[in-house]
């Protein structure tokens, strides 16, 4: 049964990818891209990757569509047909894929327990989780204790991106003539939210603390089912995001002001580096959580829970700060 | 010998800080600095039984790769040559560049004594790395000298000059380093050579064709052009680098390659190498007839020593020990008797602004003691008695009658003749010939005014006298330059 | 007992399944955007409720079924907003239904 | 079920194909960046197919439940990291695009071009 | 002390990349340059005592909380690293310590502390790739460092970085998205991410097909962060277009880093347990390095605009490094890698040259740099130092690895006389290009109406100066980088020292 589901879900897939790139109206390009992130996280959840999942589907379908929906009111809406190097890419396109498929025509192990990816490394993690740190979540306890390092280097890219982005946009643009007349700058209209609009704003009201509720649910669940600081963060940054759509950005500013998206953004990175330093300077090594507490374990435990608090911190302040961002700007 | 290429360094320095000061402590200065050199070369001198010629090292680069010194008596003829010339011609260019009101004269007494180091350093090397760093930078501190002008004839012909050295020196010469190191894991100077048992057979002939060529200072055809472009600098620096601390430092190198790398007995016995002399002998007659042509008085003068150089060459690669002699002591005279032509050049374009060899008419009647000097240089590239240019070419002679080489013979007979055409018209006309106002001159492109003129300034006027003098003095007591070649000869 | 929910949850099913694949028909086959609107808000309501309520019968009383009890209210809360955001938007923008404008009458008056 | 895994695989050659062909052939900005982030989320498919065994579940233990066959977790992982790269990148390349934008009042490559040699 | 010495590994990473949560937590007003340039002093103070480490023969790993490889992530630095360590703390270091007055000349006073906290983020990305031993983790930190670079390199006041680094974000993610594929099937046949196991297990492999392929999308996908030649598109306009710094800092260290996972990779990994990868590797590279050389050069020697004929010296030398890797022998590789380090030293004073050139003239082209020799003599004579350096004259740093280069193609008999001309006729094309620049600042007369300028500001003079007299340093006691380089050969030719 699953096997048909997923052959009908990654035909959906293709099919969408294409109708992406055939798309004249970006805006239609960023809904069906929304579209292609939620099915891709029903393809992962069938693939038993519920954690990649709820990601994809919080950061794919929700936070990126926002983006681009917010970088799309500041540039142009509809794509000028004018197609470059089409055959070269065709090319370099077929060829490319000729050599994935070359690599795995004739050898695919799908499923197969005993292909080398499932008897090397990957049963270590099944079988020691419990006993290291006795979390029923392995996903979690690699991301936050086994490979924490890459975690903590996954923050610091998030960290990057946000801090680009606010270093790019930092600046005001110098009034282009040439710009100016083709374009005549229009009145924002972000401040004033949906405020004479009243369905959407009730509903909206009445959800905001509920996803904020449901952000710190997958927070701090995030050792026994799927979810986690990154989760978290895009949650909780999609349902503030949510009130400033419905109160307007100074509201939302009001709520959640400027230094405090910069706080959480490096404070959070902060934690999760000052976590591995405190394991250093207790005589382990850097992100031994071990060493944090008495008992390894509860060390661990304790660890990964600070560790995920730290990320989720980081990517809602990074992405809080990334949006308002882009909406503070006006067209030009 | 650390002193040798540290004195003009210091002295480039104490230039740099006294020019700003006045142009009379800067001349002190060059003085001070060239007459320190030649007393601390003629040390070396006199001390080369002492020295035993032990090798000072001073960095190793690469295990096996070291920079290197050492006086052996081949070295220490050329830097002799090189410092007492140094010393005339200092005195030289002081008066030159003051009569010409040069500009940038700090830059010009920096770059040469730069100039004088690196050509000291190549001397005095005792690997071949070591010689390949001072060629190199050699060529780079001339270059500001002969773009000295700016303007863009003398920038387009430092361009051909830095242009053709560079491109044989990292083309072929570096390539022939790196691969005899690969062959030998050394590079060091050694009497009698290092790579005998190592190579054999025509990629012999190969090697020593990226040497010769490689060394493109040696001016060998067809990698000559960079001389002649090269006569866009200010005349002291055509005298002193041109025709002897430059050139001479081409040939010198191929000589100690010869010499110290290949040995005298591989190479003799060699098949594959026999072409270098009939290489030079091409080039010699070719110039010759070249300079025949030329309008220009310091082209000529440049294609000129394109075949003298040649001369040396083709002694080498005559590979016999008079002829070698002959080699030596023709780097020797040729340096005195080219640098008095040069100085010569120098003096007339100095009071009268000409350069062509047509407007020599007569000129020997105003400058009679530049003329006179003039002559005997000419009469020594000729070779004929009682000049200095007699004595190597009779050596040279005698060692191409000795291994019965008959086309040096001859070439050396027909390069006499064609010198001789090239240079006696123009003695003549300096006699002889009648001034003419320059109205007649017209068809040569520049009209020189007829400028009222005399004798050259006193400065100049000693610095070429003092060379002519010893062009003739060479003639007669040549025997101790010869005794120190012997003693070479013998493996120290 | 068993049987019986199961025969109950899989007949919600497939009723569920049925009111979706109709809304998305109506979707492609309505002539503009407010009927085709309405065709598909039967997918968000009707057929949501029916496989929800249909799965939580496969669940039972556990805490997969509070969930699914939560999921349920979430969709009947945003859907129709986003149903009425949508049209309110189309409208503002000028595009007008096809089928009022056909009997003559501006719905914007 | 041997072709199903041909068939993931060929998804992931495919969606690769899609996704680099905007890269290469659109003069959009923003298309680029789309087609950007569908050549990366094939990769992420790939990953995961790879991670997947038969019959078994996400890798959370469950009280009580013991015996099971979990799905190779480490996929998983370099995947969640790997989205997050993704939507970073995303975010920065937006912000370039509105600048671009800002400066040139276009976003079309070729246009930009033309702009800057004139 | 001891102690400390343990956890060197990680505090190389650890240093940069804490430092940045607290320089945008307190952004201190003016401060935020010195506190970047504190924290670089003290990261290239790590990777001395790290090569030092090294140098004394200590195996230097660290497991990343404790979890063994290859369960938990390891760092090694062996000398491979060691030198790429030396070479981009240090670049980092003199680039920031150039770089206050033109970043104030060029960026808001507010968005400063962005900035530098951006430069320590490129910074510990492109350490933490030198000291990771896990290939996955390497992608991590590869996306910082590249996120980072597109951020600095966008910093300037001037537009067309825009898209240049637009394309350079493409491209780059693309090269990025590649290396991962190829990790993703190497993974698929041995399961594991750790480079040490990986190599034991590749040998495990019996179908080579999937590693073959890994290989091919492994080397491509760096060889386009390492900007090889016909993928090198993004680099000109990249670096022409960003601050001076910017440009002082990745030239000397961006394309290295990645040329260094290329050898790595391609060599640690794939040469042992590839059947003929030594001759692939060959003919596909060296065709490439060698076209590098050339085309490189020649565009290069027709460029109008300084910074963009660097930029393009910079792919040729590019292929040097490459040219050297391709010959698959001690000495070539070991030419590779010193040359990196030479090239790093000389581009890294160059630029630093263009550095002192921009804060007084507006504009970098050849034509209005005329008789700039007069005004800023100090400035050009380190240019003209400098330019001997990158073009290998005897007693540079240069020559060293010019002659390496030349030694290995001897080995190659025929072939390698061919590889001599072109390092040769590299070599004079340098001369050309540069010699146009020194030309017309020394010899070229003053334009009309040019503005008298001064000398460049002290700071960053001394600076300048401290580089290009390093270049002779170690081009006449170069005994650090050949050591290490040779290490680091034996290193990727299995023989271990």
């Amino acid at each position: 049964m699953t096997v048909f589901f997923g052959v009908f879900l990654l035909t959906l897939l293709l099919i969408v990818a294409i109708a992406i790139v055939r798309a004249d109206n970006l805006f239609v390009a960023v809904m069906l891209g929304g579209i292609f992130s939620l099915l891709m996280a029903t393809i992962f959840f069938l693939l038993d990757a519920p954690d990649v999942a709820l990601t994809e589907a919080a950061v794919g379908a929700g936070i990126s569509t926002v983006l681009y929906l917010a970088a799309l009111a500041l540039t142009a809406e509809r794509e000028k047909r004018h197609t470059v190097h089409q055959i070269k890419a065709l090319v370099v396109v077929t060829t490319t894929a000729l050599l994935v498929i070359f690599a795995t025509f004739d050898n695919v192990q799908f499923g197969d327990p005993t292909a080398p990816v499932h008897v090397h490394v990957g049963p270590w993690y099944l079988e020691n989780t419990q006993r290291y740190m006795d979390i029923p979540n392995v996903v979690t306890a690699i991301l936050g204790s086994f490979r924490g390092y890459d975690t903590l280097g996954e923050l610091f890219v998030v960290f990057t991106a946000g801090i680009g982005v606010l270093f790019l946009l930092g600046t005001r643009p110098k009034k282009d003539t040439e710009a100016a007349e083709t374009l005549i700058p229009q009145q924002s209209e972000t401040s004033e939210g949906l405020r004479n609009y009243l369905i959407p704003r009730l509903t909206g009201r009445l959800l905001v603390p509920i996803i904020l509720l449901f952000g710190l649910y997958v927070q701090f669940h995030g050792e026994y089912s799927p979810g986690g600081g990154f989760q978290a963060g895009a949650i909780i940054a999609a349902g503030i995001i949510l009130y400033a759509l419905l109160e307007g950005e100074t509201a939302a500013l009001r709520v959640v002001p400027q230094w405090m998206l910069m706080a959480l953004m490096a404070g959070g990175a902060l934690l999760y580096g000052m976590v591995g330093v405190v394991g250093m300077l207790l005589g382990g090594q850097f992100l031994d959580y071990s060493v944090l507490a008495d008992n390894p374990v509860t060390g661990q435990q304790l660890g990964i829970l600070l560790i995920e608090l730290g990320v989720g911190m980081t990517v809602s302040g990074v992405l809080l700060s990334i949006f308002h961002a882009f909406a503070a700007r006006d067209k030009y | 010998m650390m002193s040798a290429i540290g004195i003009p360094i210091i002295g480039a320095v104490a230039i740099l800080v006294v020019g700003k000061i006045s142009s009379n402590a800067r001349a002190a200065v060059v003085l001070l600095t060239a007459g320190a050199l030649v007393w601390v070369v003629a040390g070396l001198l006199l001390n080369l039984q002492a020295s035993q010629l032990e090798v000072v090292q001073i960095a190793e680069i690469v295990p096996g790769i070291t920079i290197a010194l050492r006086a052996e008596p081949l070295g220490l003829i050329f830097a002799a040559l090189a410092s007492v010339l140094w010393v005339i011609n200092s005195v030289y260019s002081i008066g030159y560049v003051r009569a010409n009101n040069e500009s940038n004269q700090t830059r010009f007494f920096v770059f040469f004594s730069l100039a004088i180091a690196a050509t000291m350093g190549v001397a005095f090397s005792a690997n071949l790395f070591t010689l390949f760093l001072f060629y190199e930078l050699l060529t780079l501190s001339t270059y500001p000298l002969v773009a000295h002008k700016g303007d863009e004839s003398s920038v387009r012909g430092a361009r051909v000059y830095l242009g053709v050295l560079l491109v044989t020196s990292i083309g072929f010469f570096l390539p022939a380093i790196i691969w005899t190191y690969a062959l030998t894991g050394t590079g060091d100077f050694v009497t009698g050579g290092i790579l005998q048992g190592h190579i054999d057979g025509p990629v012999v002939g190969l090697l020593l064709g990226l040497f010769v060529f490689g060394v493109g200072k040696a001016a060998v055809m067809p990698v000559h052009r960079w001389l002649p472009a090269a006569m866009v600098a200010p005349t002291p620096v055509s005298a002193l680098l041109h025709a002897v601390a430059v050139v001479k430092a081409g040939v010198f190198a191929i000589t100690k390659i010869v010499l110290y790398i290949f040995g005298g007995d591989f190479l003799g016995a060699e098949a594959s190498i026999k072409w270098l002399p009939y290489v030079a002998a091409f080039t010699i007659i070719a110039a010759s007839i070249v300079a025949l042509h030329q309008q220009n008085l310091k082209r000529m003068l440049a294609y000129s020593t394109v075949a003298q150089l040649s001369y040396i060459v083709m002694a080498i690669g005559m590979i016999n020990p008079l002829a070698n002699i002959g080699a030596m002591l023709h780097i020797v005279t040729h340096a005195f008797g080219k640098i008095t032509l040069f100085f010569a050049a120098g003096a007339i374009y100095t009071v009268s602004k000409k350069t062509e060899l047509n407007q020599l008419r007569g000129i020997g009647r105003r400058m009679p003691w530049t003329m006179l000097a003039f002559s005997i240089g000419a009469l020594s590239m000729i070779g004929v008695p009682p000049t200095a240019g007699f004595v190597s070419k009779w050596y040279i002679l005698a060692g191409a009658i000795q291994t019965d080489h008959y086309a040096v013979i001859a070439t050396l007979v027909v390069s006499t003749v064609l010198n001789a055409l090239y240079y006696l018209p123009v003695i003549y006309l300096a006699w002889f010939g009648l001034e003419r106002s320059g109205q007649e001159n017209f068809g040569q492109g520049q009209a020189a005014p007829t400028i009222e003129h005399a004798e050259a300034p006193g400065l100049m006027l000693i610095a070429l006298m003092a060379t002519a003098a010893l062009t003739l003095l060479l003639f007669f007591f040549h025997q101790p330059v010869v005794q120190l070649i012997e003693r070479l000869a013998h493996g120290v | 007992m068993s049987l019986l929910l199961d025969v109950l949850s899989w007949g919600l099913l497939s009723l569920g399944g049925v009111f979706v694949f109709i809304g998305g028909l109506g979707a492609v086959r309505m002539p503009d955007l407010y009927t085709r609107m309405h065709a598909a808000s039967l997918t968000d309501t009707i057929g949501s409720i029916l496989i929800i309520v249909g799965v939580m019968l496969q669940a039972g009383a556990s805490l997969a079924t509070l969930k699914l009890i939560m999921i349920l209210i979430f969709l009947l809360l945003t859907s129709p907003t986003a149903t009425n955001a949508l049209a309110s938007a189309a409208l503002i923008s000028g595009n007008l239904p096809k089928v009022a404008t056909q009997y003559g009458k501006d719905p914007s008056q | 079920m041997d072709w199903l895994g041909v068939y993931y695989y060929w998804a992931f050659a495919a969606l690769l194909m899609i996704g680099f062909y905007a890269v290469i052939a659109k003069s959009n900005l923003i298309k680029k960046l789309i087609g950007l982030s569908m050549f990366q989320s094939a990769v992420f498919l790939l990953y995961i197919t790879m991670g997947k065994i038969d019959d078994g579940t996400a890798p959370i233990y469950h009280e009580g439940i013991s015996q099971q066959i979990f799905s190779n977790p480490l996929p998983q992982v370099l995947i969640l990291t790997a989205i997050v790269v993704g939507i970073s990148t995303v975010a920065l390349g937006l912000g370039i695009i509105v600048r671009i934008q800002e400066e040139y009042g276009s976003i079309e490559e070729h246009e930009i071009l033309g702009i800057d040699e004139r | 002390m001891s102690a400390w010495a343990q956890h060197l590994p990680a505090l190389q990473v650890g240093v940069p990349l804490l430092t940045t949560p607290i320089i945008v937590l307190l952004r201190p007003h003016g401060l935020s340059w010195a506190a970047a340039t504190l924290t670089s002093c003290f990261t290239f103070f790590i990777a001395v005592m790290l090569t030092v480490a090294v140098l004394q023969g200590q195996q230097v790993q660290y497991s990343m909380g404790a979890w063994p490889a290859p369960h938990g992530i390891a760092l090694s630095v062996d000398a491979f690293s060691a030198i790429l360590l030396l070479i981009v703390t240090g670049a980092s270091t003199v680039a920031l310590l150039a770089a206050r007055q033109i970043v104030n000349a060029e960026i808001e006073a507010s968005r400063q502390p962005l900035f530098y906290t951006a430069w320590l983020l490129a910074l510990a990305g492109f350490v933490g790739i030198l000291v990771s031993a896990d290939a996955f983790n390497i992608f991590v930190f590869m996306e910082i460092s590249s996120l980072a670079s597109y951020v600095l390199i966008a910093g300037g006041s001037d537009r067309r970085a825009l898209p240049a680094v637009f394309k350079y974000l493409v491209m780059g993610t693309i090269g990025a998205t590649f290396y991962l594929i190829g990790i993703g099937l190497i993974y698929l046949m041995t399961g594991t991410l750790n480079l040490a196991d990986m190599e034991v297990r590749i040998r495990e492999v019996s179908d080579q097909k999937p590693i073959l392929v890994a290989a091919g999308f492994i080397t491509i996908g760096l060889a386009l962060k390492a900007a090889v030649f016909p993928l090198h598109l993004w680099l000109p306009n990249a670096y022409t277009y960003a601050p001076v710094p910017v440009t002082v800092f990745l030239a000397a260290c961006s394309t290295k880093v990645s040329l260094y996972l290329l050898l790595r990779f391609d060599f640690f990994l794939f040469q042992p347990n590839l059947l003929n990868h030594n001759i692939q590797f060959s003919y596909f590279i060296m065709p490439l390095a060698i076209l590098a050389i050339l085309a490189a050069s020649s565009l290069a020697m027709f460029e109008r605009n300084l910074k963009r004929l660097l930029a393009y010296s910079s792919i040729a030398q590019v292929g040097y490094i490459l040219l050297g890797a391709s010959l698959v022998s001690l000495i070539g590789l070991t030419a590779s890698v010193i040359h990196m380090f030479n090239h790093a030293l000389a581009k890294a004073a160059l630029f630093l040259c263009v550095a002192c050139l921009a804060t007084r003239c507006a504009n970098l082209r050849i034509d209005s740099l005329r008789g700039v020799a007069k005004q800023m003599p100090w400035t050009m004579a380190a240019f003209l130092l400098a330019g001997l350096s990158l073009i290998g004259v005897p007693g540079t740093a240069g020559f060293i690895s010019k002659w390496y280069l030349i030694t290995a193609a001897l080995d190659e008999g025929l072939l390698g006389v061919g590889l001599i001309v072109v390092v040769a006729a590299g070599s004079l094309m340098a001369v050309y290009y540069l010699w146009r620049v020194i030309e017309a600042a020394y010899f070229g007369k003053t334009n009309e109406g040019a503005e008298i300028v001064g000398e460049a500001p002290l700071g960053i003079l001394v600076v300048c100066w401290l580089v290009v007299l390093s270049n002779y340093y170690f081009g006449l006691a170069p005994s650090l980088p050949t050591t290490l380089s040779s290490a680091a050969a034996q290193i990727l030719l299995g023989q271990v020292p």
